[in-house]
């Protein structure tokens, strides 16, 4: 992970000119790229009902290498980086985490025609991130050689908690519950592995670190392609769900993070982000939650339905950012940095 | 060798409430319990092993009286909104005063 | 707490089977199943973890007419060729049209 | 269906006395046994999957002589030093000359 | 993996030779290979009634890796292979699978005494390939800079489908089991996987799929090498089956795989390949089946028996072939080509 | 792993002279180490009720690996040692694996206040060694660049084994129990696994083991980062029965190893190893076995509780050793070499 020394300047507007002609290039990259390839062939061989699961136990393996993988490479970055640099994308995180849950609850009411709970339910998924969506964006700007700010891994855990939290909070629901629920959330593995991650990369440091960067450097593109191995077929399996859903809720799982995506870049070039680092950010807006929000809903919300809000997560968002999402919020960065 | 009759309650629950089921079959007299994990299918549809992670299926030695308390509690607070099957039967131990 | 009798069918099968295992009890008109895995011996030798996988070991609460129905399919497509062993056992469910 | 009835008997111990426990229950007359894996807690605490493995859980189907010879076995050489428990249920089965 | 450009003309003679002492050194380099010696070790062990067993799960998580990395493999050679290339060994390949398992399956019956069901049972083995065995062999030219043609591995989903499927045909079974057996091979985790991978080495491409080498290449041998640990524990509990199995079905599974290797070998120099993709053909010929095949048989002839053709595979077969057999198969493929 | 081709002079005296400079440094550079920090991280997540913990399965696994990689190292360096420098070492393993489990048991016996079957099986522990704890001083050293003779990895099975057998001798149990016990030792995987590593390093050979590498080499250090994320679960798990031990028992979890340590330094020194060799077979001396030792006590002193001598050796010895013990042996080490 490179990272941004001098803003980047862009006179000639290279970037801006020819977008199109940018996107379409970099859209098919993302496309080939290994991990989105993995995901869609085992989606198909899914389809085809062909047995193309991973053994039993090797998807939680890999779930807990890359969320260490992360928190560790975003610690790092962390201790290089000043606190200058810092403050305004904490501070823009924190504001996501508020805002996006809140516009995606609002849509899902009104547009959506779900009851509170659901929207509730459903806000939180869009309002917390994917870490596996965010390392897709990573591995697209380093693909296409465009730098970004290595500390943003550092946000992730802020991300992930905040738009739960205020989520929960608009279902109006049981105390008692919420407590649960979030407590869930802080407690469970995909914040305790991130942050642990986050403080393993930050005590240690780059260079004390280096013995172990062949297997949470080396590793980690290869296991992210087995990862979603694993998630092509999870989101097959989805697929006939989703043909039961709603037509409103299919759009709103592609609008929700289109909407989201934009703010975050909007507040990642606020925050004075580099172009790569206001698409990080515009990506983890839009990213819906699969592993903590549906957990803490499940406990905070029981009577919320997660054959819906997984689904509309899993089945519907997730694929949707990682195949197109990406490369459009690389351009909406690009176009408005 | 002289034996007792307890009852064995075998509870099949989501995995998220794996923690929460532990804290309340304890909280109702359970003196143990143990857990493993299925995949499967009821009425909420199949339940596999990745991302939500497979159903836990545990089991505790009980008393009558307290096995009618978790199963009480399972009919208020987890059989309306959660993937939970439970079945009881009645088993013969050897140490009557351990459950 | 108001419980009704069912049948508890555990099935325990080469793994090769689990595909089939499933269809069949479905078919035959189980409402839900668990599905653990477990090693072990018996009139076929040992059976390990490695290259064919463990066995399955199913379990379905069900009617008696249901697990007469399965049993009777196992006889006859199942015991003569593979390794599969069951055994049937009446418990005590809260929720007696589930099953 | 003519069914016939023998003892379930289900044994949890802890990890370590796998390869005994499998000995000694062969050596009292099982003619097989499933052995899956189990977390959990009772007398002696928590046990977890980490340093000294998950617990055993070994089911056998056997005659009641047997299930008695098993019992009485556990009770001198098991129950006063290991982690173990034991409950035993009638079962029907299908083929009694198995068991 | 090395591409063969042009075909090796030997003038001086240089592998004819000595030819004896070649094969010597390459049958000493072949049984001090880390993962020859780790299955003779873990044999040793467990004979010795020590246990040395790999943990449950890791055995199915190292042989999903392994098909998987075969494939990408073979699909990034597969990629770089102009079609004028693969015609012929793809057709050989087909025939092959055509013709080992009935040459099995008639030497079963007649030497070997077998009726009609065990016979075809265990020539759906013979006909049928091991990816471990095939791996084997690339593991040896790789040492020995004998280079071969990297598209092979595309053919192994062929070789080891249609085997299976005429073995099946040969023993004239129930209908209805024959669709059944033969679509547990299809859309079996060991062709999906296979097959899985080389459709990502195919589309995404050498140059993309560079970020995942330290997965899929780096990590390979040595993941072969745990596997091969793990299977001489599964091949040294066999031994007391193979004990006990008459002396002709011992013999045949030596005998079979020198024929069918001779037979692969011929094919192979026939469609063009070089001395290694020969030896390569070879190999693959004379490997048994002892994943797909099993399965595929339990369900289409469940009269069959699993302690013959499993133990004749795996504790036969499979150790003659990654022991003696490599060496034998690279000779004859020296000889003929 | 360099192997010590001269005996170190060291004419200067530098590592003499500001003994105390060096080991502070050394003390932070291991405190900070990735292993460490991960212990600690894990350690205080779990104080905190965060959920921490590795999925099942995988901590069988990294153990599994890093046993068969310690032993592979160890071999490859055995077969380049000449028989005149082992033999020394080796007869001091066998000297110390006698001489440890019996000072053990007589400090506990008398200062512990335990009954013999208590004191045989802490001895045990004590007396018998920690493969993790082993690789820690490896760490430690290769950090700090000093050199050391990679064939102890050899005496490590020696080492592991001989304790044990003596402290149930001690304890003057049931005879087949004590024959169960042993044999649990002597067929258990952590003797195998070490034992089995050794054979493939010893017979493949450093330059034929170059493919495997990646696995064996490369993914060291993080397997054992990642595995030490778990032991500091399990210690941590273990605090609140550390507190209810009598300060005796506490007090001679420290001082146990203290004493071990010194006398392997002895032994070390006396035997003609580099100090970098020495502060290895002090470290080895202090260690106590967490896995091989309870199996074989739990089998033969059944009467023993678990309680005590698996919280002695995981809950303070393991982690006094990795964070305080490693850099003060390579102190004594350098303090007598
Ligand atoms: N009749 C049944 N017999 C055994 N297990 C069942 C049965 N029904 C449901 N289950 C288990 O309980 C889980 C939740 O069931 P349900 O709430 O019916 O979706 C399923 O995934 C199965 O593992
Ligand atoms: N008496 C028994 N009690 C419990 N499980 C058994 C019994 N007999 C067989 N099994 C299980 O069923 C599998 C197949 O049994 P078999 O067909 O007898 O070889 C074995 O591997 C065991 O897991
Ligand atoms: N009442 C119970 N019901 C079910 N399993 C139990 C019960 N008590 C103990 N166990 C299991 O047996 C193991 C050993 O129990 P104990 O000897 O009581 O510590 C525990 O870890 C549990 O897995
Ligand atoms: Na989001
Ligand atoms: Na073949
Ligand atoms: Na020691």
């Amino acid at each position: 992970m490179r990272r941004v020394v001098a803003p980047i300047s862009d006179p000639y507007g290279l970037f801006q000119r020819d977008t199109s002609g940018v996107i379409a290039s970099a859209v098919i990259d993302n496309l080939a790229s290994a991990p989105v390839i993995a995901f869609v062939v085992a989606a198909v061989a899914t389809l085809l009902k062909a047995d193309i699961r991973l053994p039993d136990g090797l998807y939680s393996i890999l779930s807990t290498f890359l969320l260490l993988a992360i928190g560790v490479k975003g610690g790092k970055a962390l201790g290089q980086a000043r606190l200058a640099e810092i403050w305004a994308p904490l501070l823009a995180a924190v504001v996501l985490g508020v805002v996006t849950p809140i516009i995606a609850f609002l849509l899902l009411r009104s547009a959506g025609r779900l009851d509170r709970i659901e929207s509730a339910a459903l806000a939180a998924h869009y309002g917390s991130v994917s870490a596996v969506t965010f390392t897709m964006i990573l591995a697209f700007l380093d693909a296409s050689g465009e730098p970004y700010e290595g500390f943003l891994a550092g946000l992730l855990a802020i991300l992930e908690v905040v738009g739960i939290i205020v989520a929960l909070s608009l279902a109006r629901g049981d105390g008692q519950r919420w407590i649960e629920g979030v407590s869930e959330v802080l407690r469970g593995r995909s914040v305790t592995l991130l942050v642990g991650g986050l403080v393993i990369g930050l005590v240690v440091g780059g260079e004390r670190l280096a013995p172990t960067d062949p297997v949470f450097v080396g590793l980690f593109t290869g296991a992210l392609t087995l990862f979603l191995l694993e998630m092509g077929v999870v989101a097959a399996e989805r697929l006939s769900d989703v043909a039961k859903m709603g037509w409103r809720i299919v759009a709103l799982g592609i609008v929700v993070p289109l909407i989201n995506g934009s703010l975050g870049a909007v507040a990642g070039s606020v925050a004075g982000l580099s172009t790569g680092g206001t698409a990080v950010f515009a990506t983890l807006a839009a990213s819906a939650s699969y592993i903590a929000a549906p957990a803490a809903v499940r406990i905070a919300l029981p009577s919320a339905s997660p054959g819906l809000y997984v689904t509309a997560s899993l089945g519907i968002t997730f694929p949707f950012n990682i195949i197109v999402g990406v490369p459009i919020y690389v351009a909406i960065a690009k176009a408005i940095t | 060798m002289n034996l007792t009759e307890r009852q064995l309650l075998t509870i099949v629950a989501e995995a998220v409430l794996e923690r929460r089921l532990v804290d309340d079959v304890k909280r109702l007299g359970a003196h143990g319990y143990s857990i493993g994990h299925v995949t499967g299918e009821g009425a909420t549809g199949r339940r596999t092993a990745d991302w939500s992670g497979p159903s836990v299926r545990l089991e505790t030695v009980v008393t009558e009286e307290v096995a009618e308390a978790i199963l009480a509690h399972l009919a208020t607070d987890y059989f309306p909104h959660y993937a939970t099957v439970a079945w009881l039967m009645p088993v013969s131990v050897a140490r009557p005063d351990r459950y």
